[in-house]
């Protein structure tokens, strides 16, 4: 399975790189973007076939390691089974 | 991958070896032989830039990865200069960032503990956003590999030119003190050592070497793309210093990979390298790409038998794969094996021995002297105050104050000051002057080379060593060449006449905008100097002006 | 007090800081990461650096570490803890510390020197109270940020400010809540602070010689 | 609508932050997991209804603007209609 972990700021927590880009780049070539967040991707791939197996694993991983914190960021987890060439 | 041998070399291959190469073979040779390892068409006249002085303990002859100075009470410091600039005009960052690992691992190598890192960056108009994409790379690169290293970036040059705007100039210098007689030489004297080898090997940066000795194709160069990886760095740093007392020779994996490290490691003796047991990052690599593989972060040492388990010990504490691959042989050849199965076998000689070339050379027009040129006032003080800006922009993004020895930071002085572990003070200070160089390369040569000196005098310094970078269009063009030949005539007369020597060195050739253009001939000096106590230059209110020299 | 040093692959001011403390003629060593026994020491110290790189964040992976299980019992046992840049990030990602360091707002790494004012007493701060101490800092993640500022203020110990101890906005170097450049856990044995004493504690390499750090650790003692 | 952009390197191109936290985090606590690798992610709030509008839009802020290195990254673009409460 690959499953990804996005990792971004809670609303609320300033996110300077969102920012500039909007400040300095977006709005320069464009008025039709309302916001921009950045963030962290993390990208596993892990051994099972189970949709829900992966999911947890990662999910145990970023919570019992820290791989956030929860203070200031908010994760987002989604699995989808490797297909060939999807990669 | 292409070859960058010509043909006249490919035909020296056939003949002396009475066969046809394979083709792991002609990557093997193609390596060393590259412009980039070989110094083909610069060795000759390197050779006489004055490399001698008293207190030099390693220099430019022994061909080793960096040079030595004595500085007394039983410690020299060694030092070297180098530049990153095609892999950082097309990955700024990385392309810098690696500049950075490069030269402290030549430092490292020589069990020298880094204590400074000079950077000198020349980049074109900052009016194109390509240029100003180029220069947030370069200068965060530079502090994301030295910062986390955790060497001072002391100094160094920031300068816009037009003639950058396709090739940008990344010069990196590092300084390093080592107890005199605990210097490790990077080559071997005797067969039997076993070749250790730290760090993974991967697919990056196949191809580098030959890369730098060429000129920017523009397609997709994601083999020369190599990542930075400034943890590994670290990792490699402190071991290397925690082992150098513990191993013969030391060699950094830089241009060329595997291939050139241990041919120039045996030194004319043999070695024998089995592929299989090189650790790797990615299965299934083809062996010939092992052997020629520039992945970062990797070094090779030279180690008695009994020594190995210690050493790898080491690299196993911070989880650093380290294994050992080969050993070194008398018969004078360099075999790569795979399993049974012989990938490469060439003889020492024909692998260290390129042919070298003096190119064409056409005299350069020269402008007059007590000719005035034709130059509005206004427009003259425009040109010249567009470059006098304040780099703290730059130096601020650099820990500079890591090692609680810099003395002079950078923005106090014309040089940097860095308390060294005899209680004396090192000055250090890079300078180049590209638009003087275009107009006569000799007095260029001549006057960077000064110019460094009194730098080093404005923090009471005295200089005692010096490495010169020497960077250039294409030496097949008569008018490159030339210049190139009288920037070193310069820096030699200048060395000379300062009684300094000249301890190491870096040439780079291919500089080039994409018009085919050549930049400004860019020679550039870093100097060392010695001072025994300090002296911070300090502007008052009410000092006099006074201006030396006509 | 015996005094451990810690380092972490990638630790770059473990010898600063000894010797710095040397300086300051605390009885201290270096200990290796894996190898650190908590009940050796009354105090430890983590220094600056970047441990593991700091890649995914600053000081994320070696606060998942078996030593920092070992330093959050010490902290919890009433001994002294100190984190310094690096050091602080590690405490704070370990949840030793309250908060997070995010990064700069200017998204740079910044190398500065900076007047910090001591704003409550703790541990290492006795005594120091209001005074103003110049120390260099130089992070990339140096953000402070919590989500309660009542808490923020509790915590704060000290404050990015001008030469004469005002803090105001425009002496921020990154964006840190209440121009926070440190603080500390409420029993005051366990502080973080972004700058650098250690490199404020030698008269030659300091700005204006200066040894403002030296007040800091000499309170390990 | 909500438009991701997503950054990582490219195969072949070595990620020392994706196998650093593999090795020293990941490893430790499972063996289930192949490979780590780590990128950036930007998120686009953009004020149009047409996703491909939507895309190209973004595509064209990341090809123009160098929010990516085409030598070294490769990115990934995905839209998706904003709906109440999935922010
Ligand atoms: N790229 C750089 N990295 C670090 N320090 C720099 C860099 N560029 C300039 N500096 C420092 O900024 C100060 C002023 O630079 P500059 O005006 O170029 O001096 P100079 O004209 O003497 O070369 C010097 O201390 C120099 O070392």
């Amino acid at each position: 399975m690959k499953v990804e972990l996005i990792i971004t700021n809670k609303e609320g927590v300033r996110d300077p790189e969102g920012e500039t880009i909007q400040r300095y780049i977006v709005n320069k070539v464009t008025d039709k973007v309302k916001e921009v967040r950045a963030g962290k991707y993390l990208l596993f791939n892990i051994n099972s076939d189970d949709k829900n197996d992966a999911v947890e694993i990662v999910k145990k991983i970023a919570e019992e390691n820290r791989l956030y914190n929860p203070i200031v960021h908010k994760i987002e987890i989604r699995a989808e089974k490797i297909e060939n060439g999807s990669n | 991958m292409k070859l960058t041998l010509s043909n006249y070399e490919m035909e020296i291959v056939r003949k002396y070896l009475d066969r046809e190469p394979k083709e792991a073979e002609w990557k093997l040779i193609d390596a060393l032989w590259s412009e980039h390892c070989s110094y083909k068409s610069s060795k000759v006249f390197l050779r006489s830039l004055p490399s001698e002085g008293q207190n030099v303990v390693m220099s430019i002859e022994d061909w080793q990865d960096a040079g030595a100075v004595d500085i007394g009470d039983g410690y020299a410091i060694v030092m070297k200069v180098e530049s990153h600039n095609h892999p950082s005009a097309i990955d700024p960052f990385n392309g810098a960032a690696t500049g950075v690992g490069g030269i402290i691992r030549d430092i490292i190598s020589k069990g020298a503990k880094p204590i400074a890192l000079l950077d000198m960056i020349r980049v074109g108009n900052l009016k194109s956003q390509r240029n100003r994409w180029l220069l947030k790379g370069i200068i965060s690169g530079i502090g994301f590999y030295g910062n986390s290293i955790g060497v001072p970036v002391v100094g160094g040059e920031l300068d816009f030119d037009d003639t950058y705007n396709d090739n940008p100039l990344i010069d990196v210098a590092a300084v390093g003190v080592v107890k005199k007689d605990k210097i490790v030489p990077s080559i071997v004297k005797k067969a039997g050592l076993k070749l250790v080898l730290a760090g993974l090997t991967g697919i990056d940066g196949l191809g580098g070497a030959s890369f730098a000795s060429r000129k920017l194709s523009g397609e997709d160069e994601i083999g020369a793309v190599q990542i930075a990886d400034p943890f590994a760095g670290k990792i490699i740093l402190d071991v290397t210093l925690k082992i150098a007392d513990k191993v013969e020779a030391i060699k950094d994996l830089g241009g060329g990979g595997l291939a050139v490290a241990v041919t120039e490691m045996a030194n004319g003796l043999g070695a024998v390298i089995n592929l299989d047991k090189v650790p790797l990052r990615v299965k299934d690599m083809q062996p010939e790409d092992i052997i020629i593989s520039e992945t970062q972060e990797r070094m090779l040492y030279a180690v008695k038998e009994d020594k190995v388990d210690e050493i790898c010990k080491e690299f196993e504490y911070y989880e650093y794969p380290c294994a050992v691959i080969g050993e070194i042989v008398d018969e004078p050849k360099i075999t790569f094996l795979y399993g049974d199965k012989i990938i490469a076998s060439i003889p020492s000689t024909l692998l260290l021995s390129p042919p070298n070339y003096i190119w064409n050379i056409s005299s350069q027009e020269k402008v007059k002297e007590g000719e005035k040129p034709n130059v509005r006032l206004e427009d003259a003080i425009k040109s010249i105050v567009s470059n006098i800006v304040s780099k703290e922009w730059a130096y601020s993004q650099f820990d500079y104050e890591v090692g609680t020895s810099t003395v002079i930071k950078p923005g106090d002085a014309d040089s940097s000051l860095i308390k060294l572990p005899n209680n004396k003070y090192l000055a250090i200070k890079g300078d180049a002057n590209p638009d003087l160089c275009a107009e006569d390369s000799y007095e260029c040569g001549k006057s960077i080379f000064a110019e460094s000196y009194r730098n080093l005098s404005t923090v009471g310094a005295r200089g005692i060593a010096a490495v010169d970078h020497l960077q250039f269009g294409d030496p097949k063009k008569p008018e490159v060449y030339s210049s190139f030949v009288d920037a070193i005539r310069g820096i030699s007369d200048s060395a000379r006449f300062f009684s300094i020597p000249i301890v190491g060195g870096k040439v780079s050739f291919y500089n080039e905008n994409s018009k085919g253009d050549p930049i400004k001939p860019t020679p550039l000096i870093v100097m060392a100097g010695i001072s025994e106590k300090i002296f911070k230059p300090k502007i008052e209110d009410g000092l006099d002006i006074v201006l030396l020299g006509i | 007090m015996k005094t451990a040093v810690i380092k972490f692959p990638g630790t770059t001011c473990d010898c600063d800081v000894l010797k710095a403390l040397r300086e300051a003629k605390v009885d201290s060593e270096i200990v290796s990461y894996k190898s650190f026994d908590p009940d050796k020491y009354e105090a430890v110290i983590i220094p600056g650096g970047f441990s593991f790189g700091d890649y995914l964040r600053a000081g994320s992976i070696a606060a998942s570490t078996e030593t920092m299980k070992k330093i959050k019992e010490m902290a919890n046992n009433g001994k002294i803890v100190l984190g310094i840049c690096n050091g602080f990030q590690i405490l704070v990602e370990s949840g030793i510390l309250k908060g997070a360091l995010l990064p700069n707002l200017n998204l740079r790494f910044i190398s500065k020197w900076v007047y910090v004012k001591v704003v409550k007493s703790s541990y290492l701060t006795k005594g120091l109270e209001n005074k103003v101490l110049r120390l260099p800092i130089a992070h990339a993640e140096g953000r402070y940020y919590i989500n309660d500022i009542e808490e923020a203020k509790n915590l704060a110990l000290f404050q990015y400010s001008d030469e004469k101890g005002n803090v105001l906005e425009k002496y921020n170097p990154n964006g840190s809540l209440l121009n926070i450049a440190g603080i500390s856990n409420e029993e005051g044995n366990v502080i973080g602070l972004m700058p650098h004493p250690e490199r404020a504690s030698f008269k030659e390499t300091s700005i204006d010689s200066t040894t403002d750090g030296l007040l800091l650790l000499r309170g390990l003692k």
